[in-house]
């Protein structure tokens, strides 16, 4: 299997990314350590997904696809324990502008077919992941909501919670 | 490169090995022995790996493809799902534990016994 | 590449690994050992294991923190919460939760 | 031992480790080398079988056994997590209060939970073709019951999560692991041997037994995930010591 660089390249974008977000897992408040860990996921996702078109290797999807349905989960367990989830702009930002920005050249490249609506999905579900995640009291619209998927996050409940 | 991983693994075994010597929580102790145990997932998979090899999965690879060792990652995956469930066993003493003595100390846990 | 992406990996697990080690405080611990496992699912994927990735993930950054994040909350419910006086406040911010949640860091150290 | 000296003792203990850990290390195979026998011979013998995931074949054909005693390290590890996380005299169960959570995050969990339970699935079924199985699969099926703790409260959780029926599909996944080797003895075979056709390269159905334990393996895990899981949840939120001022940690994270 040849690996192609150029896309190995791009995965060590958001990889090098990981290590000030460690940083401020380890060391910041609990707010912030909450938002670095939610960072952290989506980062990783990204790695993963760039990485698999890396390898050539399209089965590799399914780690990212594992990943974006677990993190929310995560996510969510520790702001119950820890209290609260905090409003995270750059969370918001990064899933705003990384996902199309991995997963649009990753479809082109893949062409159309199953991994298409794979890397589709993934894009999707770390989207919806990220934004309501990162939502804290902030109203909310979701660009491109998945096929299927409810309404947008609500801005009504999030703005009364101000 | 040649060793990198490997003093990786040892380094991640021996530190972990620290935090459990000087832990003075069981429960940060269970954190440190979970990391201990993440040094083994290094050392074996750093031996399975062959260079330019993929992974042993023929599912979007050729027959022919020139992959990694299935034998180490086999092992691995045992390694990680018995470390959890290790992990979970401990964590359920540690709650008893708590229950009976009040404390989560081990210092004062052995000074409770003696 | 390969090679670059797997010693980056190799330093994120070793920094993680220790700073995983010198955070005390349990629930500090626990955030920082699911960056652990992200870490080595990452480092994992990169020496093409797969299988073993996808069972740290799961196991790793979900399973395991979890588990160490109720027996805290098990633990301070048994103890420091009684003393602990917890406002019954209803607002949704959790400035006063992730207050309370530092506080009982420092009270753990 | 004083904390002062049980350090100086660590130390002058990892220095030699370390030292002792270098030199096996420089006599290890160098990484990334080419020299795997065993990793050739099995990946041989995987294909030999048609199944495409090594990995699999490693765990569930050619150390099937060993597999299964570690299939029984977690369901003991399950068992004894139950026996020592069990209400125990002088505690009480209290109920758990219902917990307020944002609209958003209630629909985020109400459309990840069916689409985790199929990713969970999916991982489980293709682990004979792709990368995963039912050790990594059962887990996320677990973990995305949990999904409803999050997003709605304890309550919902409980009421998808009749432990019974997990406990009993935890024992039924260590079963069926079982008789799958026994019924490979009664086909003639040796015990937890690969009796079933072995199918194409690559295919659901490919690589015989792989696919029945796989599947087995699974279920217990799953199962066995939860029921952890829910002996950690009862502990940390439902059961009280004895009457005092609880509930407030309960509606403390309940928001």
């Amino acid at each position: 299997m040849r690996a192609s660089e150029g896309w190995l390249v791009a995965a060590a974008v958001p990889l090098l990314c990981l290590l000030p977000v460690l940083w401020y897992v380890v060391r910041g408040e609990p707010r912030t350590r909450l938002v670095a860990q939610n960072l952290a996921q989506l980062l990783a996702a990204f790695v993963l997904l760039l990485s698999a078109q890396g390898f050539n290797r399209p089965t590799y999807l399914d780690l990212a696809l594992v990943l974006a349905v677990l993190a929310p989960a995560g996510t969510l367990v520790y702001a119950r324990f820890l209290g609260g989830l905090p409003p995270a702009r750059i969370v918001r930002w990064t899933a705003l502008a990384g996902v199309p920005a991995a997963v649009v050249p990753l479809c082109v490249a893949a062409g159309p077919g199953r991994q298409t609506v794979k890397l589709l999905v993934i894009g999707a579900l770390l989207l919806a992941g990220a934004l309501v995640t990162s939502a804290g009291s902030q109203p909310v619209t979701e660009p491109d909501a998945p096929s299927g998927a409810p309404e947008p996050p609500g801005g009504d409940e999030a703005a009364a919670r101000d | 490169m040649t060793l990198l991983p490997y003093l990786v693994a040892g380094w991640i075994f021996l530190i972990g090995l620290y935090g459990l010597v000087t832990s003075r929580n069981m429960i940060h102790a269970v954190g440190c022995l979970s990391v201990t145990q993440s040094s083994t997932y290094v050392l074996l998979l750093a031996i399975g790996y062959r260079d330019g090899g993929t992974a042993p999965v023929y599912a979007d690879a050729p027959t022919d493809a020139r992959v990694v060792d299935p034998v180490v990652q086999a092992l691995t995956l045992t390694d990680i799902v018995v470390g959890a469930t290790v992990t979970a066993l401990l964590l359920a003493l540690i709650i008893q534990l708590h229950k009976r003595h009040g404390t989560l100390d081990p210092d004062e846990l052995s000074e409770l016994k003696g | 590449m390969t090679d670059v992406l797997i010693a980056v990996a190799l330093f994120l697990v070793a920094a993680t690994a220790t700073a995983a080690v010198l955070n005390r405080e349990p629930l500090r611990q626990a955030l920082v050992l699911s960056f652990l496992g992200l870490a080595l699912t990452l480092l994992f994927t990169f020496v093409q294991a797969p299988d073993v990735a996808l069972s740290q993930l799961a196991v790793g950054s979900a399973v395991t923190p979890l588990m160490i994040v109720l027996t805290v909350g098990k633990v301070r419910r048994g103890s420091t919460s009684r003393e602990h006086s917890i406002d019954d406040d209803d607002d949704d911010g959790g400035e006063g939760d992730v207050g309370d949640a530092g506080d009982a860091g420092e009270e753990a150290r | 031992m004083t904390r002062q000296s049980r350090l100086w003792f660590f130390l002058a203990a990892a220095t030699v480790v370390a030292v002792l850990l270098v030199a096996a290390f420089l006599a290890l195979p160098h990484f990334g080398g080419g020299f795997h026998p065993y990793g050739d011979r099995s990946v041989r013998a995987a294909l030999a079988h048609r199944t495409a995931n090594a990995v699999a074949a490693v765990n569930f054909d050619q150390r099937a056994l060993d597999t299964l005693g570690e299939e029984t390290i977690l369901f003991a590890a399950v068992l004894g997590a139950v026996v020592l996380l069990r209400q125990i005299p002088g505690e009480r169960q209290e109920a758990p209060r219902p917990a307020q959570v944002p609209a958003a995050v209630r629909r985020l969990g109400v459309l990840l939970l069916p689409v985790a339970l199929l990713v969970g699935m999916y991982v489980v079924a293709h682990g004979q073709v792709t990368p995963g199985g039912g050790f990594q699969g059962g887990i996320v099926v677990a973990t995305a019951l949990h999904l409803l703790y999050v997003a709605v409260d304890y309550r919902a959780l409980e009421r998808i999560r009749p432990l019974a029926l997990y406990e009993v599909g935890d024992v039924a996944g260590e079963a069926a692991y079982i008789v799958t080797g026994i019924a490979a003895m009664l086909a003639g075979s040796a015990f937890l041997a690969n009796v079933l056709p072995w199918g194409t390269l690559g295919t659901l159905t490919s690589g015989g037994t792989v696919v029945v334990l796989n599947a087995a393996v699974g279920m217990e895990v799953a199962c066995g995930v939860v029921v952890l899981l829910a002996m950690f949840l009862d502990q940390a939120v439902r059961i009280e010591e004895s009457p005092g001022n609880s509930a407030a940690t309960q509606g403390r994270t309940g928001k």
